[in-house]
């Protein structure tokens, strides 16, 4: 059976072997680094190609056909635009805060790459803390958005940077408990064992309805905290023409936008791993032949298969609904998400002390 | 900028909203002041797109004036063209042949459609949902073709002449014009699905810009805009003109004044549109398409005043006529000046994102207001 | 109502208003003086309710200007047309934007086109043209070389 | 607990509402090969312009026949009704057989710039000598290629045209 953790052990003893243990890590750290950059700007290209095709065809509308075969080069070619345009620096913008706020956004969304298990033993960072480290680190991006609005001295940016911030803060609260309520379950925040745990099944069919409502409310504060519409306030198009990112242009709008949608990744891979089994193959019961055919398909294309799900229904909220006022957003989030999910936590633990889930 | 809002002392933050703004559906330019992102005064700045139609006018002669109007409200050209010429035929007292009065009234209500039909798309892209503009524009497109097919423009008509209509309406016309009735009695119920259900959209359109009856008056709004607030002021009603007198519609009112109201108000106009459509798609009578006229058109010394019912409301022509080929003075009152107005009075005390929502619903026409 | 009725009506509570023959609707001359105490009447005396300002324009009769006030009543739905003779070199006239509010644009845009003088108004500044615009564009002696186009 | 049960009816009926929304869009995302109304444009040409109908008004020209006559006497109709000053009409004289003098258009200035298509020049032409041609491609690179003249080099009035 193909799997990613031959080449990862044969790579890893290779280097052991061959190198003084110092060296043999270092040129792993390349290897790695190489690895992520170079997944992060297939993820831009492939995600921007897909969010283009996913809302063209939801407005009768065909997509880019232009670039290549079947219009597939155009996010190639709108990417070589933007890294020839001139990346303008406004006159009366704080230059050092201007220009470092892309790097941080882009920068956050890279590191929280480190805990994902992309598939079975590939994983760059098994770290004990693994689900607290994503949420932890996903929050210090709202720093670079509002670095990027404060620094862009434009009235528009300032706004938008604003509502981000107040928005980013409340939502991290509801996904936190959403993942909250699986770690009650798993007894883990270890990325790798919350997977194993779910090799019985997936903690979305095994943890009866809190695991549901969690799963929902989940989605919805991860749509809202990766800026995303309904809940896109931050950008709003039409009332602040392009929120924190008015002011930039050429490459550093690119890596704000890259970003965006790297995070759109991420997260959508957080809530595959935790409600969907990440790599795990779907498994009915004793169902042994469907299990065994199941087995067949790569882990890893399990956990893209259930990433690029997810990242679908997030685009499918996008070209659908209406965006939210900046009350009512704080509103849904204050007077609905929160209790819920307080509530959904509490019903959790006592469904996990009593070991009522399957 | 921090300088600004500490000069203010109070908090107070001046954002200009246009004139290239992705809301404002053309060159309306909006000084706003803002407390944090609570609205507390809107003062429209106008003329960026005008053109001083009334001057313009002053030096063309009664047949060539009539093109000029189309490009005051684009959008309801045909309604436009309508009012300059019924105010020629009531100068000269000319008598328009039945076979025209419902050609024109016919298409009136397929440009009302088209109007209201953009109009949704883009109050929907200004609230932030964006496929509801495509579904608008499938259904508009069919409007047009009907117009290229029978007028020769798809936007600019200038179908309406002192006395009549250009050309008589084309072989294929009253099929198409069914054709469509019948594919749009359908989709319209997607525009519910997709958007009047929506609790997002919901809770974003009521209690929002609330317009009572006593200030729609006061403002002088007209059009759906007052007939959300309860103030029944359609000239098809009041005032009929041309052959509204023989067909039964109802005036669509709402008494609530906020955005959700104005938005009812519109998409059931929409289905009054197809109803006074269908009563007379299969009734025009042969005959005529122009009435008689002089080769140059001469009203008497006087003043003349007449009033039409466009997709955004009343728009008014007043004319002053010194006896020669040219008018001495005219006046358009049109619809969007008087609803803008009461943009500020609206706006008080609402969110910034509001704005936008109240700016769709008030469904401003730029070159309208600053013609 | 009938004009004559109207008419009379009009008279009878601001008889500094005469009435002028022809004309689809109700005419009447009103001098620039007693204007705002005529407008104040017929919006408040109870069956009149004249609340509803469709129009107001103005009109350059090259020895004059006429302000023109096109007036109707939305419960009683009788129409009267107030006509104002303003004085061509110092044109000045009383607000009526605190009878009817949407007078406070539609003044702004006289104010500027035809360089009529509000007194009272809350926001006289320029609408549509830029704040340093000489002249008033349609008033019939206005010449513009640059902006005026002639066939 | 009506409270909580109009919590829960509230938090269900808005559910329904998105989703139904998301069913439509979803609709249309599976049968997309249906429901698109995209034209590719500079690819379906021939087809457009094949199917423009008759009326269609894009520019103003005049029809010459085989013997390169065409009909316009010169009698500045057009030139009177155009709102715009689009049509200029330069005439000469010609000799007739007979000797007399008779008043011919040498040049029919077109200015497609200024043009709207309002088609009144059309409606006042007395012989029909110009019509609207159904074209509406008028981007050039030199503003002075829109000003054209409309009556071919060497062209004359058809005889019997008054």
């Amino acid at each position: 059976m193909f799997s990613l953790e031959n080449i990862t052990n044969l790579v890893s003893t290779w280097l052991y072997a061959n190198l003084d243990p110092t060296w043999a890590l270092v040129v792993q750290f390349v290897i790695v680094g190489v690895l992520v950059i170079s997944l992060f700007s297939i993820l831009g290209l492939v995600l921007i190609m897909m969010e283009r095709r996913v809302a063209a065809w939801m407005q009768l509308r065909l997509g880019p056909n232009r670039v290549g075969p079947r219009g597939y080069f155009q996010t190639v070619a709108d990417t070589l635009k933007l890294i020839v345009k001139e990346g303008m620096t406004p006159d009366g913008a704080d230059k050092f805060l201007f220009n470092l706020a892309p790097f941080i956004v882009m920068i956050v969304s890279m590191v929280i790459m480190a805990p994902l298990m992309f598939a079975k033993g590939f994983q760059i960072w098994d770290v004990n803390i693994g689900v607290f480290f994503i949420t932890a680190v996903s929050s210090v991006s709202v720093i670079g958005i509002l670095m990027a609005g404060w620094a862009s001295n434009n009235k528009y940016s300032l706004l938008g940077a604003m509502r981000s911030g107040a928005q980013i803060v409340s939502y991290e609260l509801s996904a936190g408990l959403a993942i909250l309520t699986i770690v009650v379950f798993s007894g883990s925040l270890q990325v790798s064992t919350i997977v194993e745990s779910q090799a019985d099944g997936w903690w979305l069919l095994k943890g009866h309805v809190p695991a549901v409502i969690s799963f929902v409310i989940f989605i919805i504060a991860v749509t809202a905290e990766t800026n995303r519409a309904p809940f896109d306030l931050a950008e709003a198009e039409s009332e602040l023409t392009a929120g924190f990112h008015t002011e930039y242009s050429g490459m550093k709008f690119a890596l704000f936008f890259l970003a965006e949608y790297v995070n759109i990744f991420v997260v959508c891979a957080v809530g595959a791993t935790l409600y969907l089994g990440g790599w795990m193959p779907f498994h009915i019961g004793n169902w042994t032949s469907f299990n065994q055919v199941m087995d067949y398909i790569p882990s890893s294309a399990w956990f893209f298969g259930k990433t690029f799900f997810l990242i679908f229904v997030i685009m499918w909220f996008r070209w659908t609904f209406p965006r939210l006022r900046i009350d009512q957003l704080l509103n849904l989030e204050w007077k609905y998400l929160l209790p819920i999910s307080l509530f959904n936590l509490l019903l959790a633990t006592v469904i996990a002390i009593m070991g009522l889930h399957f | 900028m921090l300088q600004d809002v500490i000069e203010a002392g109070n908090g107070d933050m001046i954002v200009n909203v246009g004139p290239q703004h992705p809301a404002t559906h053309g060159v309306l330019h909006l000084v706003i002041t803002i407390h944090g992102e609570t609205i507390k005064k809107v003062e429209p700045h106008l003329g960026y797109i005008h053109r001083s139609i009334e001057k313009m006018c002053e030096s063309l002669t009664y047949r060539q004036f009539i093109y000029v109007t189309s490009r005051m409200d684009y959008l309801s050209s045909h309604i436009n063209n309508h009012a300059c010429a019924l105010l020629t035929e009531k100068a000269l007292q000319i008598e328009v042949p039945e076979r025209a009065q419902y050609i024109r009234v016919i298409m009136d209500e397929l440009t009302r459609l088209a109007s209201h039909q953009l109009w949704w798309g883009a109050m929907a892209m200004d609230i932030g949902a964006l496929t509801p503009f495509f579904l608008a524009f499938r259904e508009r497109e069919m409007i047009n073709d009907i117009m290229e097919e029978t007028c020769g423009a798809r936007l600019t008509m200038n179908y309406m002449v002192p006395g009549g209509v250009m050309f008589d309406i084309h072989p294929n016309f009253v099929q198409k014009v069914k054709e469509f009735n019948a594919h749009f009695k359908q989709k319209i119920d997607e525009y519910d699905e997709l958007l009047t259900g929506n609790i997002i959209f919901q809770n974003r359109m009521k209690g929002v810009g609330v317009l009572s009856k006593e200030d729609a008056i006061s403002f002088g709004c007209t059009g759906p805009t007052a007939r959300a607030s309860g103030v029944s002021c359609d000239i098809r009603k009041l005032f009929p003109y041309e052959v509204y007198d023989k067909v039964s519609f109802k005036e669509c009112m709402a008494t609530e004044g906020d955005s959700f109201a104005r938005y009812v108000v519109r998409l059931e106009e929409m289905k009054e549109s197809m109803r006074i459509i269908d009563q007379l798609i299969d009734n025009i009578p042969e005959g005529e398409i122009q009435g008689k006229t002089k080769a140059v058109l001469k009203p008497p010394k006087g003043e003349f005043y007449t009033r039409v019912e466009t997709a955004r409301g009343e728009l008014g022509v007043y004319v002053v006529s010194e006896g020669a080929t040219t008018p001495y003075r005219i006046k358009f009152r049109s619809p969007g000046f008087s609803n803008l107005s009461a943009l500020d009075h609206i706006a008080r005390g609402q969110k910034l994102g509001d704005l936008v929502a109240m700016m769709g619903t008030l469904d401003l026409v730029i070159p309208d207001i600053d013609r | 109502m009938t004009r004559e009725e109207l008419q009379s009506r009009i008279s009878e509570i601001a008889p500094m208003a005469t009435a002028i023959e022809g004309g689809e609707w109700l005419n009447m001359d009103v001098a620039p003086a007693d204007w705002k105490n005529v407008a104040k009447l017929v919006r408040h005396t109870a069956g009149l309710d004249m609340d509803y300002l469709f129009c107001l324009t103005c009109v350059d009769w090259k020895t004059h200007l006429t302000m023109v006030y096109h007036l109707t009543s939305t419960t009683h739905r009788q129409t009267v047309v107030f006509k104002v003779k303003l004085d061509r070199e110092k044109a000045e006239v009383d607000t009526v934007c605190d009878i009817w509010r949407t007078a406070e644009f539609h003044e702004r845009e006289v104010f500027e086109l035809f360089g009529v003088d509000f007194k009272g108004h809350p926001d006289l500044r320029k609408l549509i043209l830029p704040d340093d615009w000489q002249g008033f564009p349609l008033r019939k002696d206005y010449e513009d070389p640059i902006n005026m186009i002639k066939l | 607990m009506s409270f909580i049960r109009q919590y829960l009816s509230d938090v269900i009926s808005g559910v329904k509402s998105l989703l139904t929304g998301m069913r439509l869009t979803g609709k249309y995302f599976i049968k997309h090969k249906e429901t698109n109304i995209t034209q590719q444009y500079p690819d379906n040409r021939q087809e457009l312009f094949a199917g423009l109908p008759d009326r269609f008004r894009g520019e103003v020209v005049m029809s010459h026949d085989d013997n390169n006559e065409h009909a316009c006497t010169g009698c500045t109709a057009c030139e009177l009704a155009c709102p715009n000053g689009t049509i200029k009409i330069v005439t000469k004289f010609d000799m007739t057989p007979e000797g007399k003098k008779k008043k011919a258009i040498d040049k029919f200035v077109y200015h497609l710039e200024l043009c709207t298509m309002c088609n009144l020049c059309i409606e006042a032409c007395p012989t029909s000598a110009i019509k609207m041609a159904q074209n509406f491609e008028h981007s050039v690179f030199d503003r002075r290629d829109l000003t054209k003249v409309l009556n071919k080099p060497g062209s004359k009035v058809r005889e019997g045209v008054e």
